[in-house]
């Protein structure tokens, strides 16, 4: 073993030594530079893997041959190690990313490199307080030093602020230490934390001094303009440095000091923490300069982990999993995404478009982004996971509020920002120079980020039983991402059919998650099956594809929270990069993602509420929870109906699936959307039905189904564009299906499945099917379509049918949801909500007429002549599904029969019976057989009747008839098909007005609006940045001990 | 006497910082920091100081009854420290006001705002 | 204005900051509890005469390194701030001619300041001074130099090499403890001497050498760096 | 269940009664609106000489497959509610299918023949006909929000959506009539029916000044007899259903054909008296009146 002061003496020899290398030898002092950093790494490797695999005491280094407090000691354990392993390895990294830039700038950058890296590690392993500032302050000369390796007036002006506002914060600290020395009589730490200087109204103003100031060098939020501007101007690389190794350097101290002053101003420290983490956040949210905005988001991060600090004498033991997680996350992420911004050079974050040039570097920044949110599989998602079930074991709510409240604000600028890199126009930006030694680093924090992950799983209650089987696939999958189209469908979908097999008898017997895990899988098949008449390689699609239905899967298996919401989340972070494959899905996929933040950390929190409850991690527990349980309720209603976009919260869905590509429409629409109702049958079968809170929160979700029903298929019926049309239609018969399952009855819940297996069923043939059409004729737009039945004749017969079932009408199964609609709404005396249920589904004639009748009927545009009909890898898996809705039509009972067993034990009476092919429900009765059987027949008798007279029937041309005036300026607006219910939008239209949209809106450039004005702090003036901090200590003392 | 030193240091701290916050050339708010830094050298000091005793050298006195004769020569090595580090922030804040200077022709802390929001 | 008042309030706020440290304070009547232990052993532990050079050189060995690291950071990063290239030096520029006096003066009185400076250094563990002060001596003797004659080119080569050299033999005394005696910086390397005697202390004669050295080559680097600036290309 | 062929048979002259009734319904009809505005009429069998001079055209002119089938859809509808709909109260044999479903059986499958007309008026590619069906579509949505509300109501006041079961509610003498035991339903549906047959004032989707007749316009020959032949027997199953819900049912066919009758007339007679509306009028006002005394059929009932 090497001992942790060879880390000060090699890298001081070095820097020392690299004086004397004359001209001839200039260029041995970067390899020298690396050769240093790398034995610091390795030092501080081995020390760490020591500690990981022995259990061995720390070590303790003494210096000068005397033992503390008379001498200066180190420290090195298991967490020391921790600390100057990331330090150093971010360090040696950074140095291969510089090494360009400080080679143009000469040994003596190197120099100050050297020293800044090795101020750090003796920072975190020091017990001297009087040492820990010697070396705090070597390390804020040499960034102040660093920051200069960008030479412009910018990173002056930085620095400037920089020395001015340390020069003051050292100040106040070294007055802290003396007072401290003063009071206690010693420098060594371990005298200064025993000393319990906090508990006397004279000593502890030293301890305020000292905690001030570590505070201030986290820069807390406002007093913090200086370390914005450092993180502006300087070099990238030197952006990550600050913002890895520094700020985990910082946060060790103060983790260090924590004992100082006791149990009240830990308080202080997570307020200041939550302050940071929320203001930081929100004020990024108006910010387009990379490095700013990274900036912002790097003292947000460090905000959190501040709070993590203040709170943890709540957090107890799981403090350090928690604090692990999301400190090893922001690392990485927040060195990769600084690293990448020095690779792009770009002043707007919209010029991060380029990284398109590069696929890998645009997965690596999906990568960081996903993983400062705090997205599986990356060690935040179980860092935040721990923080908010224990905050809440704990009661904490206002703490779990903040802390989601400030990630969801993070989420807003971050993903707004991945979606102008993966969507905007990058053809005219400049391009960059892809180094290797420049992409290396880059390359190793991803890996940290998923390998992380991947270890730390275990170490979360529950975390162990997570399936990493599929996500094995998709990573598969992004490793045979260049081969073509056809192998990687072949693949995946034989992926899929071999985890059917796999996971059938896992779930034989749990019929309510065979149905879903049937329409996951089976609906998976189908869906890519379309994909076979795509060409090319299709980067991207089949891993996140495969993500998505990972997810979905995941959620059928779960049997813990965590589980759940880990392939909860996944399924998120695929569909998002699905939806955003479309060619104008950047502002959809992007509210998308906010709503499905949003609605994750609402799950979250109700997750927490039933974990705290009984302290029980498996999905049971949802069903007894007791702190709250009426908020946990609505909270993880929200959060589902974020997928199903129920009302209030649907305004992503019409542009998110209208605009998707045309095979992955459905499987948002059809398949993905069902996660949702999935979630709420979960929740309302285990949730405690007889409270007041449940009751009237499915209520109100009743209404609300309702209200959500007549919504979607009122705009339905106005929209233009034949996707947005499907889409609305989805969001009303999502409606349909939370009324249905809020009713809450054994019929209900029978309607509920129905409308959910039809909805499945037709909604993937209608997106499929029109899908290819509008690829097919390059347009959305009905009225630009038209007479398609003719080219199209197998097209128009999967549209029929699915329109057929859509509308409920006799024989097909739509109609068996129709019925048990009217016997489960009279039944439970929801009449009203009924009734405008009833009204909406006729409505829903309207958008059904005006889709068929504007794409396969009326007059064949002469642009589409040629048209054929569209690729039988769609139509395959179409007519598969209409021989499913045939069967299910026919045939009800067989399907319908066992779930209405499956549902009995749940509902008190058992309300359908079934005597044979009839059912009969206290109030009517329904036999699906037989009504098909008689509608068969006479249909077929009255065609004959038809056939035999007319036997002389002339077919006749398109232009038989001629109707036709001057072309008017805008053809469409004459168009029958465009705004073809005029009359019906002047009589109700106001029912739509976009009030929902309008809302939201509203409350976007409200926030956006207050960061804004918020951000004027940062007015720029260097001395009002000392003023602040100054203010901030003013005003913290008044707080602390001035009894304000 | 060692309060009056002690406050001399507060008040020169204090002075230091009203250089610091309300000045507009950037030279003098360099002397700023140096006023601020020799005032915490000061109250350093005046923290060691022990009433009636001599400095910490053993040439008169005697090794043996050195703890009841001398002051407190801790604060006195910090302060030997903090001087050094407060001339290395002093020297590199000038080359910074240099830079600076040469940047804008000016010395006047408002003409620096580049940076902001 | 308000923000002047602002500034008044803010620093009234301050000045109740430090009533608090002024009421906490009480003076001394006796040693700490770590002084004492300097006072009672410093002599026979470290054998300097100076306490304060044994607690800067020895027991706070590892703050000092940090001090020197310090300087050695600000000349670097002056350096490169600067640019400072040799060939940019133009020996002629015009510049006001000093008066004679001073001139003269400076031939005088320099290499008497280098004296004093060493000699400050290497008695720095009897007599009050040592490395740092001494160094500060002989940069204000090149200080004088260059104030006396502009064009006076510091020979960076030379301030290049003492300072390594000394910076590098500081780190490697400071191993040698590790090696030889009980740790890092370790002051029993060599023999201790009689307290009170110029080869006494142990190596912090040594150690204080190299470090006025170095201080003195930092200093005289940072002022003849900046006095180049004017040669600096924009 | 009932699948013999004799069954078959008995349904089969019960649709041909019905036929005959319908169309001599629709020429009494039309001759009394013809009285009313001082003509003399069409002669009562007007109706079976159009029909047979439709059926026996020689060419028939087709726009493709929709186009064909849609009339074939439409008939199906009024064929198909006259197949699940007991015509006559307490007689299997007069009680069709309607073992197959209830009311709500009923009231879902009028859209299939409307989906057909739609479809195969669309195929013809004349934009007045989808005009006329976007016309017909928007009425219609509103026009069953009062029924829909008529049905719920008496569905709690019976506690059945068994046609046969309604009707056997009433069979105590005209008192026990939902028309008296449950006014506001019977007025709410009464109105809706006004929609539903589609004169004056809600005839804007046949349109008969400005388009000729609509839709219908695009069809001729066979198909425009399947239409009429449609019309007639959809008029009469309509009616008969408002019958069983609302005026006790028929125990004969007598009954049946007078009750038909009064309530066809109710619908001629309105549109007669009153002039048309335009599309979001109508919309609107059954949204109102109809729709708040819906709304009160089930309050009572709260």
């Amino acid at each position: 073993m090497v001992g942790p002061i060879y880390i000060i003496a090699v890298a001081l020899g070095i820097a020392f030594f690299m004086g004397l290398f004359g001209k001839s030898l200039k260029n041995l002092s970067e390899w020298a530079m690396l050769a240093g950093l790398g034995f610091m790494t390795y030092v501080s490797g081995q020390w760490l893997l020591e500690f990981m695999s022995n259990n061995r005491a720390v070590e303790t280094i003494f210096t000068a041959g005397f033992k503390p407090p008379y001498s200066i000691n180190l420290q090195m354990g298991s967490i020391e190690a921790f600390f100057t392993f990331i330090i150093n390895v971010v360090g040696f990294l950074g140095a291969m990313y510089l090494f360009k830039d400080l080679k143009k700038t000469g040994p003596n950058a190197m120099m100050v490199y050297l020293v800044f890296i090795m101020s750090l590690n003796v920072v975190v392993m020091t017990r001297d307080m009087f040492n820990l500032f010697v070396f705090l302050e070597v390390g804020s000369i040499a960034t102040a030093g660093l920051i200069l390796l960008t030479k412009s007036g910018e990173a002056l002006q930085a620095g400037m602020k920089y020395l001015i506002a340390t020069g003051i914060i050292s100040g106040v600290l070294l007055i802290g230490i003396i007072f401290a020395y003063y009071f206690s009589g010693s420098l060594n730490i371990d005298d200064l934390l025993a000393a319990n200087m906090g508990a006397s109204k004279t000593t502890v103003i030293a301890v305020f001094l000292i905690y001030v100031s570590i505070i201030l060098e986290l820069k807390p939020f406002p007093a913090n303009g200086w370390g914005i501007d450092v993180y502006t101007a300087a070099n990238p690389g030197i952006g990550a440095l600050v913002s890895a190794a520094t700020a985990s350097a910082g946060f060790y101290v103060l983790y260090k000091l924590l004992p100082l002053g006791g149990a009240e101003w830990l308080n202080y420290i997570a307020v200041i923490g939550g302050i940071t983490f929320v203001g930081s956040n929100l004020m990024g949210t108006k910010q387009d300069r990379p490095n700013r905005l990274l900036g912002y988001s790097s003292i947000g991060q460090i905000g959190l982990l501040m709070m993590i600090l203040g709170l943890s004498d709540i957090l107890g033991e799981k403090m350090m999993i928690i604090a692990f997680g999301i400190l090893i996350s922001h690392y990485a992420a927040k060195a990769g995404l600084f690293w990448l911004s020095g690779l792009i050079q770009a002043k707007d974050i919209k010029g991060w478009a380029a990284l398109r040039k590069s696929p890998f570097l645009l997965f690596l920044f999906g990568t960081f982004v996903f993983a400062l949110i705090g997205f599986p599989p990356f060690p935040s998602f179980f860092g935040k996971w721990e923080l908010i079930t224990t905050l809440a074991a704990n009661g904490q709510w206002a703490w779990m509020v903040t802390i989601l409240a400030g990630s969801f604000i993070e989420g807003i600028y971050l993903f707004r920002w991945l979606g102008y890199a993966i969507k905007l126009d990058h053809e005219d930006l400049p391009d960059f120079k892809i180094e290797w030694n420049k992409i290396f680093p880059i390359w190793i924090m991803a890996i940290v980020l998923y390998a992380v992950g991947v270890y730390v799983t275990p170490m979360v209650e529950g975390g162990m039983f997570i399936n990493y089987l599929p996500l094995m696939f998709v990573l598969f999958l992004f490793a045979i991402d260049f081969l073509p189209v056809y192998i990687k469908n072949t693949i995946s979908i034989g992926g899929i059919i071999w985890y059917m097999f796999h996971i059938y008898p896992v779930l034989e017997g749990d019929l309510l998650r065979l149905i879903f895990a049937g329409i996951f899988l089976v609906g998976g098949v189908l869906t890519l099956m379309a994909g076979y008449s795509k060409k090319g390689t299709r980067k991207g699609f089949y891993p996140m594809a495969m993500m998505m239905f990972a997810g979905l899967i995941g959620i059928i298996e779960a049997s813990t929270l965590i589980e759940f919401f880990f392939s909860w989340e996944l399924m998120t972070a695929g569909s998002y990069f699905l939806i955003i494959r479309g060619k104008r899905s950047m502002p959809h996929g992007y509210s998308y993602m906010l709503f499905s933040i949003g609605g994750a950390y609402a799950i979250l929190f109700g997750f927490a509420l039933a974990f705290a409850s009984n302290f029980d991690t498996s999905l049971a527990a949802l069903g007894s929870i007791n702190l709250l349980p009426t908020l946990a309720y609505t909270l993880l209603a929200v959060g589902f109906m974020t997928k199903t976009a129920s009302l209030g919260l649907h305004i992503w869905l019409p542009g998110a699936h209208g605009e998707a590509e045309s095979d992955v429409s459905p499987m948002v629409s059809a398949i993905l959307l069902k996660a949702g109702v999935f979630g709420l049958m979960i929740l309302f079968l285990y949730m405690d039905r007889t409270s007041v809170g449940a009751t009237n929160l499915l209520y109100v979700l009743g209404w609300v189904g309702a209200l959500t029903t007549l919504m979607g298929n009122m705009s339905a019926a106005f929209q233009e564009d034949a996707k947005r049309l499907l889409a609305y239609s989805s969001v009303a018969q999502l409606g349909y299906i939370l009324f249905a399952i809020s009713i809450m009855s054994q019929l209900g819940w029978l309607a509920g499945f129905t409308y959910t297996i039809n909805h499945f069923m037709f909604k993937a043939i209608l997106f499929l099917v029109v899908g290819g059409i509008v690829a097919k004729l390059g347009t959305h737009y009905m009225y630009e379509m038209g007479g398609m039945i003719k080219k199209m004749p197998f097209s128009f017969i999967a549209v029929l049918v699915s329109i057929i079932v859509i509308g409920g009408i006799p024989p097909l199964s739509g109609f068996a949801g129709k019925w048990l609609f009217y016997n489960a709404v009279i039944e439970k005396g929801w009449y009203f909500q009924g009734a405008i249920i009833f009204f909406a589904g006729i409505i829903a004639f309207l958008y059904l007429f005006k889709l068929i009748h504007s794409i396969f009927l009326g007059q064949l545009k002469d642009n589409h002549r040629n048209i054929k009909e569209i690729s039988a890898w769609i139509l395959v898996p179409s007519y598969i599904l209409i021989i499913g809705i045939m069967i299910f039509s026919a045939f009800p009972q067989y399907i319908l029969q066992p779930i209405g067993d499956m549902l009995a034990p749940y509902f008190s009476t058992e309300t359908l019976v079934w005597e044979g092919t009839k059912a009969t429900t206290s109030l009517g009765y329904w036999d699906g057989t037989t009504i098909m059987i008689v509608v068969a027949t006479a249909f077929l008798l009255l065609l004959a009747w038809l056939l035999a007279l007319s036997s002389k029937t002339k077919k006749i041309e398109q232009f038989n008839i001629v109707f036709a005036a001057e072309r008017p300026f805008r053809p469409e607006t004459t168009h029958v098909s465009y705004n073809i219910y005029a009359g019906y939008k002047k009589a109700l239209g106001f029912l739509i007005t976009p009030l929902v949209t309008a809302f939201w809106e509203s409350m976007s450039n409200l926030v956006l609006e207050f960061a804004n004005w918020l951000r004027r702090i940062y007015g720029g003036s260097m001395q009002n940045y000392a003023i602040h901090v100054v203010l901030f200590i003013v005003v913290f003392y008044l707080i602390a001990l001035g009894g304000l | 006497m060692e309060y009056i030193i002690i406050s001399t240091g507060f008040a020169l701290m204090l002075l230091g910082l009203w250089g610091i916050l309300s000045q507009k050339n950037l030279i003098k708010i360099i002397l700023g920091f140096t006023i601020f830094n020799t005032g915490i050298n000061i109250v350093m000091v005046s923290i060691g100081y022990v009433r009636g005793k001599a400095a910490p050298i053993l040439d008169v006195i005697k090794p043996s009854e050195a703890a009841s004769k001398i002051v407190d020569p801790i604060p006195q090595a910090l302060v030997l420290t903090a001087i050094v580090i407060g001339l290395g922030v002093t020297a590199l804040m000038l080359v910074y006001v240099l830079k600076l200077h040469r940047e804008k022709n000016s010395l006047d802390i408002n003409s620096f705002k580049d940076l902001k929001w | 204005m308000i923000k002047k008042i602002l500034i008044i309030g803010v620093l009234a706020v301050v000045g109740l900051i430090f009533f608090d440290l002024f009421n906490a304070y009480q003076g001394n009547e006796s040693l700490s509890k770590t002084a004492n232990y300097y006072a009672e052993n410093g002599a026979s532990q470290v054998g300097a005469a100076n306490l304060v050079t044994a607690i800067v050189v020895t027991y706070r060995g590892l703050d000092t390194l940090g001090e020197v690291t310090i300087l050695f950071l600000t000349a670097a990063i002056i350096s490169f701030i600067l640019k400072f290239r040799e060939e940019d030096f133009m020996p002629n520029r015009s510049v006001r001619v000093t008066s004679e006096l001073l001139d003269s003066a400076a031939q005088v009185i320099v290499p008497v300041i280098f004296m004093v400076g060493v000699y400050i250094f290497m008695n720095g563990h009897l007599t009050p001074g040592g490395g740092f002060q001494g160094g500060a001596v002989i940069a204000s003797g090149v200080l004088l130099m260059i104030m006396a004659n502009p064009n006076f080119g510091v020979s960076h080569k030379v301030i290049a090499v003492v300072e390594s050299i000394s910076g590098i033999a500081f780190v490697l005394i400071g191993v040698l403890g590790i090696v030889l005696a009980g740790g890092f910086l370790d002051n029993t390397l060599l023999p201790l001497g009689k307290l009170g005697d110029l080869f006494s202390a142990g190596v912090i004669p040594v150690i204080y050498t190299f470090v006025g050295l170095k201080v003195g080559a930092e200093l005289s680097n940072i002022i003849g760096t900046i006095s180049h600036v004017q040669n600096e290309k924009n | 269940m009932d699948y013999s062929i004799t069954k078959f048979l008995w349904t089969l002259l019960g649709l041909f009664i019905v036929t005959n009734w319908g169309m001599l319904m629709s020429s009494t009809m039309r001759r009394i609106g013809a009285r009313v505005s001082g003509r003399i009429g069409i002669p009562w069998y007007q109706p079976w000489v159009d029909l047979v001079k439709l059926y026996s055209l020689r060419t028939q002119l087709t726009h493709g497959t929709m186009f064909y089938i849609g009339p074939v859809f439409r008939l199906m509808g009024g064929v198909g509610m006259f197949l699940f709909l007991p015509m006559v109260f307490g007689n299997p044999i007069w009680s069709n299918y309607s073992f197959s479903g209830d009311l709500v059986l009923i009231l879902y499958f009028q859209f299939f023949g409307m989906l057909g007309m739609a479809l195969g008026a669309g195929e013809g590619g004349q934009p007045y006909s989808a005009i006329g069906i976007s016309r017909g579509l928007s009425q219609f949505t509103t026009i069953e929000v009062p029924m829909t509300l008529a049905v719920i109501s008496i569905a709690i006041q019976y506690h059945t959506l068994s046609i046969s079961e309604i009707v056997a509610a009433q069979q105590g003498g005209i008192t026990t009539w939902t028309l008296w035991t449950n006014p506001l339903a019977t007025a709410a549906a009464m109105l809706s029916l006004l929609g539903a047959f589609g004169h004056s004032p809600f005839n804007l989707v046949k349109a008969p000044n400005e388009i000729p007749i609509g839709p219908p316009t695009e069809f001729h020959g066979t198909f425009l007899g399947v239409l009429r032949t449609n019309s007639a027997i959809l008029h009469v199953a309509e009616a008969a259903l408002f019958m069983n819900l609302f005026f006790g049912g028929a125990t004969s066919w007598f009954e049946l054909i007078i009750k038909t009758f009064l309530i066809y007339f109710w619908s001629v007679f309105v549109g007669t008296v009153f002039p048309r509306f335009r599309i979001e009028q109508s919309v609107r006002w059954f949204l109102k009146v109809p729709t708040i005394i819906g709304i009160l059929a089930i309050i009572i009932f709260l």
